[in-house]
Order: C-alpha cells, then sequence, then structure tokens
C-alpha cells in the first residue's frame, strides 16, 4: 500500500514535470525574473509560509518557531529530538546535487510537497506548483547562499540495475557495510546503535542519532534511488558523508541492497510479511 | 513339507515377536535412570569410607524413586536420576548426582515439598528430555531457568521476607512490575487498563497461549516473556507494548511475571511473616498506570508505537488552564479513539478516590497564576470562517476534521471527550496561548497572530467535529 | 454293609489314583488328534473351535483367496481387548487423574509404553484391516448367495470398529482427546444446521438434545469424560463381541467362506494344507450323511466339492495360529518403533491448531469444511446406506468367489479407479483454489450450501457415475463395483487430504513441514 | 494299525518344521504373557514419605503418650526413652485404640500390653516399634518403613 502511494507519488511528480514546459523554462529563465514579479512571487510565498511554516521553522527562517523542538519515540523507545531546518544556513540534507553544494529547486519543492512524514512535516499535498514554487523562493530568500552560489548540477540517477535486493548483491553489499564503517554509526545490525552512536552531532552541536534500519522508513522516501541518492549526495549537516568519490556506482548499488534488507523491504522479506 | 507356508509364517512370526519382546525387556532394563542409579551406587561403593558405609552404599535398591506430596498433587519423579540430591557427600558431584545448592532443602524438605512445585519440569517423566520438558516434549511447563527460580518463592513466601533472606530478584521484579506502568494496560486482579492481556494467572499459562513463531531459541514461555520485554514488536510484530528496559531489568520482571500464577498453595505451605502492602500515594499509583506512556509528563512526544502524539500532562502550561475537575474527566472518561482508555471503576477497576490521588499528584507542579481568562461566550462565532481558518492553520498537525494521529504531530480532536467533556474557554485558553513544552504553539496575539475572534471561531468549528452529520 | 464300605472306599481309591487320566480326559476328550476321526472330534467337541467346521475348503486355505483380512482383523481385536484390560489396570478416568495415570502408563510401568502402543495400533490398524477385509469380501463377490444379511452385520461392525477406536481417542484426556471430543460433539449437533433452516430448533431440538445426552452437560467436561469411558470399555466392546459372534455364526451358516463354482485344485496348494488321510475313519469314500442342521448355500461336504475339503484340524488352526501370530509380531514391532500420541494437558481456553480429529476420521472432517450437517452426518449416512444396499440392488451371483468377477470387473474397477481419483482431486483442487459459494455470495442461504457443496456434488456424481456403469455394461455387478471403487478411493483420499494437506486454520499445505511455525 | 503307522510316519515328515514352529509360538506366547503380567505389578507408590517429623526431645518429657493418627503412630516416654508403637493391628489390619491396660483392636478383639504384646484374641504378632532418628536440626523423625525389635527405646538430648 505504502509502495502503490510512493509510487503515485512519484508518477505525480514525474507528470507534473512532463506536463508542464514552461515551469522547466521558468527555471531555467531564473535570472531573467523582473523585480516587480519576483517581489509578487515573494510575497505570494511568504503568505503561505507565514500560515503552513512558520509554526516550525520561525518567522525569520532560523528554525526556531513557536513548536520549538519535535520528539519522537520510535518503537525501540529511542526519542529522537528533530528541529526544524534552519534556513538562513542554506544547507539541506535531501539534495540530489554534490555534497557541499546547494539544492536544486525541484530537491526542495519535491520535500515541500512530499513533507519529511518521519519527521512529522506535513505533506502538503494541496498546494499548487506556483505555490510551491513561490514558497520554495522565499525560503531560498533567508540565506545569504543563494546570493554568492548557484546550485549545482543535478547527479543523474540511472534506474536501479536488476540485481538489486538480490541475494548476492546483498551478500557484497553486507561486505562494504562492514568495511566502510558503516556499522560505526548504525551498529552491526542497522539498528542505529554503533559504538559511535552516541557521540554524533550535527553541524550545530546538536545531537543527532544514527538511522535505524529495523524501525524506519528512510526520510526522503524508502525507494532504491532514494538510498542510492544518499550515498551518492550524502546528508550535508550530518555525519553521513557522499560516497560518491570512495565507492563506485556498482558498489553503492550493492549497498543499497544490503540497506533495503535491513529495512526489510527486499521481495523475500516481502513475500513473508505477507504469510 | 506340508502346511509349509503357514508353519514358516508361524515360525518366523514367533521369532520376530520374541525378538521385540526381548529387545522392550531390554529397553526397560537399561533405561536412563537406571544407568545413572548404576554409575550412582558404584560411586558410593568406590568412595565408601568404612565397610559398613559400603555395606549400605551395597543394599542400595535400584529402582523408581517417587516424592509423593498429596496435598500439593506432585509425584515427583526427579530422584530417579538426581539421587544425590539429599546427600552431603555429593555436594562436588557432577549433575544429576549433585547436592541441592544453597540451604534451601533443609527448610524445603523434598519429601515435603518435591521437585516440580518450584523447578517445575515434568516430574511424572522418567527420562531427561521429558522431565525437563524443553524442546518438542509436549509439556507445558518446562524446568524453569534458574535465574527465574525466585518466581517460586513468592508463591509462599511475602516480599518483605524475600527482601531480607535472599530472594531481592523477584522483589525487585515486583516493584519494576509497579513502576514501569504494566497495569496501564494489563489489568491484574481486576484492576488495569484493557489494551494489553489481563495477567491473571499469566505465569502457569501452557505453552500453547504463547505464539512462538519469533522466540529465538527453545520455545518456551520463559524465553517468550524475557524476550518480549526486551523487544515486544520482535515477538508480537503488532505489539502496541511500550516497555523499555535496561540490562537486567527484562530479566527481574519475567521473574515477577512467573510469580503470577492461577494454582495457589495449600495454607500449611505458606508463610506469610509481614506482608507489607505497596504504597498507594498518587506517585506510586501515577507510576502504576500512567508512567508507561506518559513518562514524566513534562514533555510531550509523538510516539511511532501508537502512531500519536502522547501528551505531556504535568508540564506547568497545561497544568494552568487545565483545572482538577478537567484532568479527572480525561481520566475518567479517557479519549476514545486513542490508546488513553477510561479509567472509570467500572471499566477499570481503579477506584475513584485512587482517581483523584492520581490527579492531585499529576497537578501537584502546578504554579498559581491563573491565564488571562477568554470569554468564550461573549464573542459571535462563525463557523465558517472557523473552518477556512483551521484548514489552513490546524489541519496539517490536526488533521482534517481533528482525527490526530498517523504521522501528524496534534492529538485527536475528534473523541467525546474534547467534544463534551472540555469547555470552549479550555480550548480558545489553549490555542491562544500554546502549550509550552508540547509542539502546539501560541496561535494568539504575540505568537502566531490570531485574533481572539479567530480563535473562537476555531473552537466553534471545532466543537462541531462531534456532531453527526 | 462292611462289603459296600469297603468297595465304596476302594472305589474312592481307584478314582484317586486315576485322577490324573480322568481330569486330563475331560479336558482332552478326543484324545491326541492322532487320527482323521480324533481331529474331528476336537473340532466339534471344543466350543470354541465349533463355531468352524470340521473340514475346510482349500480355496479358504489359499493366502491369495482372503488374504487373510477377516482374520486379521479378528485378531487386531483380540490384541486391543487384551491390551485394553492392563492399561485398564492403571488408566482412571477422571479429568484430574486421566491426563496423569495415563503419563504414568508411559513412565512408571514396565513395558506401559509399549503395552499403551500395542492397543492403540492394534486398534487403529483394526480398521484398516476390517476396510481391507470389507473390500476382499466386496470385490469376491461374497455378499451374494444368502450373505446379504452377514454384509450388513459386517457393516455395523465396520461402524463399531470406528466408534470404538473414536471413544479410545478421547481418553487420554490430553488437547488431542478433548478437541476432538469437542469437533464429535459438535457434529452430533449438527441436525441442528437443518432445524436452524426450517425454523424448528426451539420446538424440536434434536442436534442439541443428541449433544448434552452425548457430553452430558454442554461442554466436555468430567460426565463426557465418564460417557465416552463406558463406552469405550464396555457398551461398544459387548456389542462388537456379540455382533461378532453373530457374524460368524452367518458364515457357518452360510456355508463358509464363497469360492468359485468351478474350483480345481493346484499343485501349489500343498504348501499350505495337509490332505487328509483317505484311509478308514469318518470320512471313508462310502460315506453316508445324516441331517444336522438346515442351512443355506453349499455346504462342503457335498457332490464332488468333497475332494477339495481338508480337515480343519490341523490345516485351518495353523494358519489361524499363524495369522495370529503375525499380526502380533506385526503390532509388537511397530508399536516397539512408533509411540502413540500424547499432547499436552487438555485445555478448554486453547484449540489446536488445527484441530483435527483422528485421522480416520479426517475424511469427514473435511467434508465438514463444507457443511457440518452433510459432511458429519448426511454423507456418512448416504454412503453406509450405499455400501449396506449393494448385496440387495445387486443379485447377479454368477462370479461369486472369483476376484473382481471377471476381465470387465478388473477394467470397471480400474476406470473407476482412475475416474475416482482424478474427478475427487480435482474437485477438491477447485474448492481449496477458488472456495465455494460463500467466497463468492457472501450472503448465500445456508441451505443452498448444505444441500449442495463439493461433498454432495461428488455423492451425485458417484451415483450418477455407478448407474451409467450399469446402463452401459448391463451388469448390476459392474455398477456396484464401480460404485464401491470410488467410496474407498473417495476414503483414501479425503483421509489422506484432511491428515497431510491441511495445516492450521484447516489451509491447505503440500507437506506438514511447511506449517508456520507458532 | 496301517492309519497308526501312516499317522506316525506323516507326523515325523512334519516334525521338524512343525514342531519348531509350534514350539516357537508356544515359547514366544508365554513371554509376551509374562511381559505383560510384569505390567500389574507397580514401580511406584503414591503414598507419602514414611518419614516424619514428630518435634524437638524436649516436647516429649517422661509420661508423654502422643497419637499421631495420620501415621498410625503412637509416641511413648518414659524413664528409660522415647519409643513409637504401631496403631496398626497384625491381624488383619485395622487401627487399634488406647486403653487403661494397653492396646484393643476393634475389628475382631485382638488386645495388647502396653508393650503391644499380644494378650488376647487373634492377632498373630505383637504390634510394631518404629525406629526413631534425630535429625541434623535436633527434632526427630520417625520411619514407618523400619521397625526395631520391640523395647527400643531411644533417649535423645
Amino acid at each position: 500500500m505504502r509502495v502503490f502511494k510512493i509510487l503515485a507519488l512519484f508518477m505525480a511528480i514525474a507528470l507534473l514535470l512532463i506536463s508542464s514546459p514552461d515551469f522547466i523554462s521558468a527555471q531555467d529563465e531564473d535570472a531573467e525574473y523582473d523585480d516587480a514579479a519576483y517581489e509578487a512571487l515573494l510575497e505570494k510565498g511568504k503568505e503561505y509560509y507565514n500560515a503552513r511554516c512558520e509554526a516550525c521553522h520561525g518567522a525569520d527562517g532560523d528554525g526556531k518557531g513557536f513548536v520549538d523542538i519535535i520528539r519522537v519515540s520510535e518503537k525501540n523507545g529511542r526519542v529522537l529530538e528533530i528541529y526544524p531546518r534552519d534556513f538562513t544556513v542554506g544547507v539541506y540534507k535531501f539534495r540530489s546535487t554534490a555534497t557541499g553544494c546547494l539544492p536544486d529547486d525541484k530537491d526542495l519543492m519535491g520535500t515541500v510537497k512530499r513533507g519529511i512524514t518521519k519527521s512529522l512535516m506535513p505533506p502538503q499535498d494541496n498546494i499548487s506548483s506556483e505555490e510551491t514554487e513561490a514558497v520554495v523562493e522565499y525560503v531560498k530568500s533567508f540565506s545569504e547562499r543563494y546570493e554568492e552560489e548557484d546550485p549545482c548540477d543535478q547527479i543523474s540517477v540511472a534506474d536501479p540495475p536488476v540485481w538489486v535486493a538480490s541475494e548476492k548483491s546483498i551478500e557484497k553489499g553486507k561486505k562494504i557495510y562492514k568495511d566502510m564503517k558503516c556499522w560505526e554509526c548504525h551498529g552491526d545490525l542497522g539498528k542505529g546503535d554503533g559504538p559511535k552512536s552516541n557521540d554524533i552531532t550535527d553541524d550545530w552541536g546538536k545531537r543527532l542519532l544514527p538511522f535505524n534500519f529495523v524501525t524506519g522508513e528512510l526520510k526522503r522516501g524508502s525507494t532504491a534511488e532514494n538510498v542510492y541518492m544518499t550515498f551518492t549526495a550524502g546528508l550535508d549537516g550530518t555525519g553521513m558523508p557522499s560516497y560518491q568519490d570512495t565507492l563506485n556506482e556498482e558498489d553503492r548499488w550493492h549497498l543499497v541492497s544490503y540497506t533495503l534488507k535491513l529495512m526489510g523491504l527486499t521481495e523475500s522479506d516481502k513475500k513473508t510479511a505477507s504469510h | 513339507m506340508h502346511s509349509r507356508f503357514y508353519l514358516s509364517l508361524l515360525l518366523i512370526s514367533s521369532l520376530v515377536l520374541m525378538m521385540f519382546i526381548g529387545m522392550g525387556v531390554y529397553r526397560e532394563m537399561t533405561s536412563e535412570w537406571k544407568t545413572y542409579q548404576t554409575e550412582y551406587k558404584n560411586m558410593l561403593v568406590r568412595n565408601a569410607e568404612d565397610d559398613a558405609a559400603r555395606k549400605r552404599a551395597e543394599k542400595l535398591e535400584i529402582g523408581l524413586r517417587q516424592n509423593y506430596v498429596a496435598s500439593l498433587n506432585k509425584s515427583d519423579r526427579c530422584m530417579s536420576c538426581h539421587i544425590g540430591v539429599e546427600n552431603p557427600y555429593m555436594a562436588k558431584a557432577d549433575q544429576p548426582f549433585t547436592l541441592h545448592s544453597g540451604d534451601y532443602i533443609e527448610n524445603h524438605p523434598v519429601d515435603k515439598f518435591g521437585c516440580t512445585i518450584c523447578h517445575y519440569g515434568q516430574g511424572r517423566a522418567t527420562n531427561k528430555k521429558e522431565a525437563h520438558g524443553k524442546g518438542h516434549t509436549h509439556w507445558d511447563y518446562p524446568i524453569i531457568p534458574t535465574k527465574y527460580i525466585q518466581s517460586a518463592c513468592a508463591k509462599c513466601h511475602d516480599y518483605k521476607m524475600l527482601q531480607e533472606e535472599g530472594a531481592e530478584l523477584v522483589v525487585k521484579g515486583e516493584k519494576l512490575f509497579r513502576e514501569k506502568g504494566c497495569r496501564g494496560c494489563h489489568k491484574l486482579n481486576g484492576v488495569g487498563g484493557d489494551l494489553g492481556k489481563a495477567l491473571d494467572g499469566i505465569g502457569s499459562k501452557p505453552r500453547a497461549y504463547y505464539a512462538m513463531k519469533h522466540v529465538v531459541g527453545e520455545h518456551t514461555a520463559y524465553n517468550w516473556i524475557k524476550q518480549h520485554f526486551d523487544d515486544p514488536r520482535a515477538i508480537v510484530p503488532t505489539s502496541e507494548m511500550r516497555v523499555f528496559m535496561e540490562e537486567d531489568e527484562s530479566d527481574l520482571l519475567t521473574t515477577y511475571i512467573f510469580s503470577i500464577r492461577e494454582e495457589e498453595m495449600p495454607s500449611k505451605y505458606r508463610f506469610l511473616k509481614n506482608i507489607v502492602t505497596p504504597p498507594r500515594d498518587g506517585e506510586s499509583l501515577y507510576k502504576m498506570f500512567c508512567v508507561a506512556c506518559h513518562g514524566s509528563g513534562k514533555i510531550s512526544v509523538y510516539d511511532e508505537i501508537f502512531d500519536r502524539t502522547i501528551p505531556a500532562i504535568t508540564n506547568p502550561p497545561f497544568l494552568r488552564s487545565a483545572d482538577n475537575k478537567t484532568i479527572k474527566n480525561i481520566v475518567m472518561e479517557g479519549r476514545g479513539g486513542t490508546q488513553m482508555t477510561s479509567w472509570k471503576t467500572t471499566a477499570s477497576g481503579l477506584k475513584e478516590e485512587d482517581v483523584d490521588k492520581i490527579v492531585e499528584y499529576v497537578a501537584s507542579s502546578r504554579t498559581y497564576e491563573r491565564p488571562e481568562p477568554f470569554n468564550y461566550l461573549e464573542f459571535q462565532t462563525n463557523i465558517d470562517s472557523g473552518m477556512r481558518l483551521y484548514n489552513n492553520r490546524c489541519s496539517y498537525c490536526h488533521g482534517k476534521e481533528g482525527k490526530g494521529g498517523n504521522r501528524q504531530l496534534g492529538i485527536n480532536l475528534k473523541n467525546s471527550t474534547v467534544q463534551q467533556v472540555l469547555d470552549p474557554e479550555f480550548l480558545a485558553l489553549t490555542i491562544r496561548d500554546g502549550r509550552e513544552g508540547t509542539p502546539m504553539p501560541s496561535f494568539g496575539g504575540d505568537g502566531l497572530g490570531l485574533s481572539d475572534q479567530n480563535i473562537a471561531d476555531v473552537v466553534a468549528y471545532v466543537k462541531t467535529f462531534g456532531k453527526k452529520k | 454293609m462292611d462289603g459296600t464300605k469297603q468297595s465304596g472306599l476302594v472305589k474312592f481309591k481307584d478314582n484317586l489314583f486315576t485322577v490324573k487320566d480322568s481330569l486330563l480326559g475331560s479336558f482332552i476328550r478326543s484324545g491326541a488328534p492322532t487320527s482323521d476321526r480324533s481331529r474331528t472330534a476336537i473340532m466339534f467337541n471344543n466350543f470354541f473351535l465349533h463355531v468352524q467346521t470340521v473340514k475346510t475348503h482349500i480355496n479358504t486355505l489359499r493366502p491369495s483367496y482372503t488374504l487373510g483380512m477377516g482374520l486379521i482383523a479378528l485378531f487386531l481385536m483380540i490384541i486391543a481387548f487384551i491390551s485394553g484390560i492392563f492399561l485398564m489396570v492403571y488408566y482412571n478416568p477422571s479429568i484430574e487423574n486421566a491426563f496423569n495415570s495415563v503419563k504414568d502408563i508411559n513412565f512408571v510401568v514396565s513395558g506401559g509404553k509399549l503395552m499403551r502402543n500395542v492397543h492403540k495400533w492394534s486398534g487403529e490398524a483394526m480398521i484398516i484391516f476390517v476396510l481391507f477385509h470389507m473390500t476382499r469380501v466386496f470385490y469376491t463377490s461374497s455378499y451374494l448367495r444368502g450373505r446379504e444379511f452377514n454384509w450388513l452385520i459386517g457393516i455395523v461392525l465396520l461402524v463399531l470398529t470406528f466408534l470404538l477406536n473414536l471413544t479410545g481417542y478421547m481418553l487420554p484426556w490430553d488437547q488431542l482427546s478433548y478437541w476432538a471430543l469437542v469437533i464429535v460433539a459438535n457434529i452430533i449437533a449438527a441436525p441442528l444446521e437443518m432445524t436452524d433452516i426450517m425454523g424448528v430448533t426451539k420446538y424440536f431440538d434434536i442436534g442439541g438434545i443428541s449433544k448434552e445426552l452425548f457430553l452430558g452437560g454442554l461442554v466436555p467436561g468430567k460426565e463426557a469424560l465418564n460417557r465416552v469411558y463406558l463406552f469405550h470399555i464396555m457398551l461398544l466392546p459387548a456389542a462388537i463381541l456379540i455382533i461378532l459372534g453373530v457374524h460368524f455364526w452367518r458364515i457357518r451358516k452360510d456355508g463358509g467362506l464363497t469360492r468359485p463354482d468351478k474350483f480345481d485344485r493346484k499343485d501349489t496348494d500343498t504348501t499350505y494344507i495337509t490332505p487328509p488321510d483317505k484311509t478308514g475313519d469318518i470320512f471313508p469314500t462310502y460315506k453316508t450323511y445324516g441331517l444336522m442342521e438346515l442351512a443355506k448355500g453349499k455346504t462342503p461336504a457335498v457332490d464332488n466339492d468333497v475332494e477339495n475339503t481338508v480337515l480343519s484340524w490341523p490345516n485351518l488352526l495353523i494358519a489361524e495360529l499363524a495369522v495370529m501370530m503375525f499380526t502380533l509380531a506385526a503390532v509388537v514391532a511397530y508399536s516397539f518403533y512408533i509411540d502413540a500420541p500424547l499432547k499436552e494437558l487438555a485445555n478448554p481456553a486453547i484449540p489446536e491448531n488445527p484441530a483435527k480429529a483422528p485421522w480416520y476420521f479426517l475424511g469427514l472432517q473435511e467434508l465438514v469444511g463444507y457443511s457440518a450437517f452433510m459432511g458429519g452426518q448426511g454423507i456418512p449416512m448416504a454412503a453406509l446406506l450405499g455400501l449396506a444396499l449393494i448385496p440387495f440392488l445387486d443379485r447377479e451371483s454368477e462370479h461369486t468367489g472369483i476376484w473382481f468377477s471377471n476381465k470387465q470387473g478388473l477394467t470397471v474397477t480400474i476406470i473407476s479407479f482412475i475416474v475416482g481419483t482424478v474427478g475427487l482431486i480435482g474437485t477438491l483442487a477447485f474448492t481449496i483454489q477458488y472456495g465455494w459459494f460463500r467466497n463468492w455470495w457472501p450472503n448465500i442461504p445456508q441451505i443452498v450450501i448444505v444441500m449442495i457443496n463439493p461433498g454432495t456434488i461428488w455423492l451425485g456424481f458417484v451415483m450418477i457415475w455407478s448407474l451409467a456403469t450399469i446402463k452401459i455394461t448391463g451388469s448390476t455387478r459392474m455398477g456396484a463395483i464401480a460404485l464401491f471403487t470410488i467410496f474407498l478411493v473417495s476414503y483414501i483420499i479425503l483421509t489422506y487430504t484432511g491428515t497431510v494437506l491441511r495445516g492450521p486454520n484447516w489451509d491447505f499445505f503440500w507437506s506438514q513441514s511447511e506449517w508456520p511455525i507458532h | 494299525m496301517s492309519s497308526e503307522a501312516i499317522g506316525k510316519k506323516d507326523l515325523s515328515r512334519r516334525d521338524l518344521l512343525g514342531l519348531t514352529a509350534i514350539g516357537t509360538a508356544t515359547i514366544a506366547g508365554l513371554a509376551t504373557l509374562g511381559g505383560s503380567l510384569r505390567l500389574v505389578k507397580p514401580n511406584v507408590h503414591f503414598e507419602e514419605s514414611t518419614q516424619f517429623k514428630i518435634g524437638k526431645p524436649e516436647n516429649f518429657p517422661e509420661g508423654t503418650v502422643r497419637v499421631f493418627d495420620d501415621k498410625n503412630c503412637f509416641i511413648f516416654s518414659d524413664s528409660d526413652g522415647l519409643y513409637a508403637v504401631s496403631s496398626i493391628c497384625t491381624h488383619l489390619g485395622c487401627i487399634v485404640s488406647l486403653t487403661e491396660w494397653g492396646f484393643q483392636c476393634p475389628c475382631h478383639g485382638s488386645k495388647y500390653n502396653p508393650e503391644g504384646h499380644v494378650i488376647g484374641g487373634p492377632a498373630p504378632r505383637s504390634l510394631e516399634w518404629f525406629e526413631i532418628n534425630q535429625d541434623v536440626d535436633g527434632s526427630l523423625v520417625v520411619d514407618s518403613a523400619k521397625t526395631v525389635a520391640a523395647g527400643t527405646k531411644y533417649i535423645f538430648t
């Protein structure tokens, strides 16, 4: 069911991208906005932001809204402390660009649409594409980074190889998991309880807990492509580095297989679950 | 040559029959316990200190030993193999001959108590596999691992005595049981919540009571209970049990669990010196019934097990706006559609005075400044405007129509308690001032900028959720 | 006076000195079996032997004809009776002690476990061999020529065998016993399904009353165990003994076992008989007859068939002794290796999953899966009725005593076997794959399912198949063969399905190893 | 005569196989019967332990007479020490009662003197005396499975 939902979401996004060529062209002509139109866009974005985002992310986009820290108790009793993103820094986890880069606008828009249900950021499913664009533009305006840098190119992801999630690939992934010391944070069994798990902080000194594969779904969505993108682009601001340079593409896909196995999302897992 | 067929059949069959009768006799002669007893006898004879002792040893009769205790309805044959259990010379011998450890059998002589009254296992069986009852033996009560053996002590003795005389594990387990809030979901003796199964006689439930599919190791009730304390969802995938153990806590609780038994010991076996009833003040009661979900109650947490936010109930902002009567109402009625069940006496078995004590405890950190009142009745409310505001500002946490849960931070607003028990002022205050320590922000003037009129509209709209369309 | 007294004492003295001989003589009344006369005398002077004829037809002694099935069934019964008496020494029919006493038999009674296994397996083997015996009787057309009544008695004995086994299954009071008892009690209550449909349950609750009479209450408890025990050790054994007596008496009255009209001795016959002494004694070539009794059928010693008979002592008795030893040895050997099951103590709160009846009823349980009334009472009744009516609907007696009657009979058997196997497996596979009415139309009235379910459809098919066979072959005998063959095949396939292929929740599994772990 | 001869000859021809077969069958049958009959003798008795504690020696000052109904035993204490006497009549197992002059059996009128010797009635033997031991904790243990010679009295401290 969930898979179906995610799939539907992707289909919707894909359809959206294909069906609105002027949307894409607007992207390309970003710099050519005239000031008045840009102001109007920002105004629209601000309105939406204040109604929907301000409570958590704060009126100034510094992540210090009235809601403050959100606490989530995972199924194993581990309590995650979630801080709403500080937009003034301009560092984002969910990108399809190389590590250290600004995210592509599509990444931000995707996050707004999809929400981050794992962190209780609600999906904005009834938002129009103009509104999304406006709110993303407004969010970008909080950070000075956007005035100085341009987003890097998106990393293209091919379809996952057919052998992903196969027995052999899982075995190889398991070895990589061991060799690359993933277990130091994520634990031997992927429960997020590795030896270093207790002293990880993000770039701003707040405590982070490594992802627990066994109980959770991935924040950006648990498809093979998303897992692959996490390995490739890294999660900026956290302890999760990019493996674009250290692992070749094939190895990353093997690691994806093993991750899916830990999350119980391979075909054989589903079969046993349905029994 | 005549009748050759039948005569041959007769001859062969007779030979086969004789062979199997012989094999049957042989099997009887070389049974496990006979082998052990012979070995024991030889050991006694070999190690005899003097002639008299050797004579006594040689006179040892090899035969089944049965300990029949009529008042306990026990026929234990354990001593057919564990034959040296009362012999002080066997202190250093290996199993099955070794002397019983500790000084337990001094006060609990085997001929008065038997073995299975404490150790369980199948006393009637005369081979190891069946007697210990582990694995596939079709026996409901396998021998109890020694780390849980103190559960048996609690069948006859009071906790104070156990504490003083060396059975502190079960005492600690009992304390944990009270303080982990187990009875928030499980009824025991008719008192407790309804989310989990009642625990009466849980210690003597047969093996088939438990779904053993996910149990690691031997499929025994002991392993099931212990492992489900460690990770409830590893044993019952759909479990909603909120219990988080540290180190040996699961062992201690398991020990206690197996002292909750259906069968009662005869009064002559019970030895209750000084029964101390556990404290029933507000804090103890809060721990007993509330702590499993609400924890300290200071912060509110979105819980992935319940898939909804568990509200903070002891933080001052909440207490500032909710008086004791409101809190008691919520406790008594519960919140329909959530895991908060009703704590009325008829539903939970908890006495009303106990609920009062709990409410008092919850309210004990209340500061006495009152919030600026919100005169709800003074406003002309507009439900349509309220709906628009709600959908725009509230629904992404509380959900459309206030259902909450399912990855939405807000709590359920649709239940009868919010709709009927809580007054509109209380809701309006909450919206205006927010709840510090919870994700509920202040929507009032200084906060997210809703006017009092807006707030009144929203309250009016929220109050329509309960109405049937 | 003095003399008389003297002679009295002398007489007494003589009697005293000859007491050994006279005592022995009163036991061995016919003398040593050294001549045909004394061998004959043994047969009719002994109460236990006189139920058998003095001379036995060679055909009866041919192992390939009877296969010894009836005898094996008899000896299994005797073994079960004797071992049962030994078990009764320790067994205690109370719900507190029944389970414990069976445990004691297993654990502390010398040879108790073996005895219990022998009792259990001889009892269950009896079902198989009674069925085999019935099969032999059927395929050799031995239910004809005056034997119709004995065929009916045989069916009663079959039912009694089932009941004896079933009641025995319930005595250990373990989980198997308890849940079998529950299922059986509810099959007994199955007419409820019909009375409910007719709306007369309130006035005429025959199902409920039968169940209450059986259980002595509404749920199985101490009364039920007592009643089952009474049935198992008293009523049913008494019934089976009496009816078995009639069964044997009828064999004698019906002229012994059947045999072909044209019987030829074979050279190989000498391996299992001792030919009679033709010299002198009571069967001289010039023999005469006196009217001893009136009996139907052909008595062994008329016409030229007398040439084909031999003396029962020792021929028949050696054969019987050998079969008895064979049976006993086989049962003991089987019991030595395979233990009778004993599960956990009965627990009314936790059903076994799957809660299965004993294997010989699992064919019924498979049918019960469609409708409790039809599967548990309707179809079995119809099957028994069908079997009972065979000798009255088929009266072609010309092939009596010949396996499968003739070549055509063998062909019909094989075809019916194939049709029955394929058809029933197909029906079951369809039901397992696609479900039945309720899966398709959830609101369908119960009456439709009771009347039309895979069980009744199969029953209908079997009837049509038999009638079609009669029409095509023009022989009622062939129809009977078709009916009986399919009955056998159905029993075997349904039993196999219920025993092996059904797992927890009565779901389909290829084998028990695929069952989900609990 | 001739038939006898033929009979004998016939018998001898069949002898080897026949007699062996019937002989073996007889032995096998007897073995089965014997094995089965062994089953009837119980291997365990559902009876409580024959040993029972009666308390500390100081509870039995001189002149004490105590009756242990459930254990069928009398305990006496006199100047020579402590002794335990069975209350089971040696005639047919009824329970005797204590009288001024000794013991009286109600069933068939057996009479015993205070030492348990038969003084009347059909009883063939004297009442049995039981062994008394002192346990490690100092309490006294009577074992009704162990009889001692009449007149054995124990002195404990």
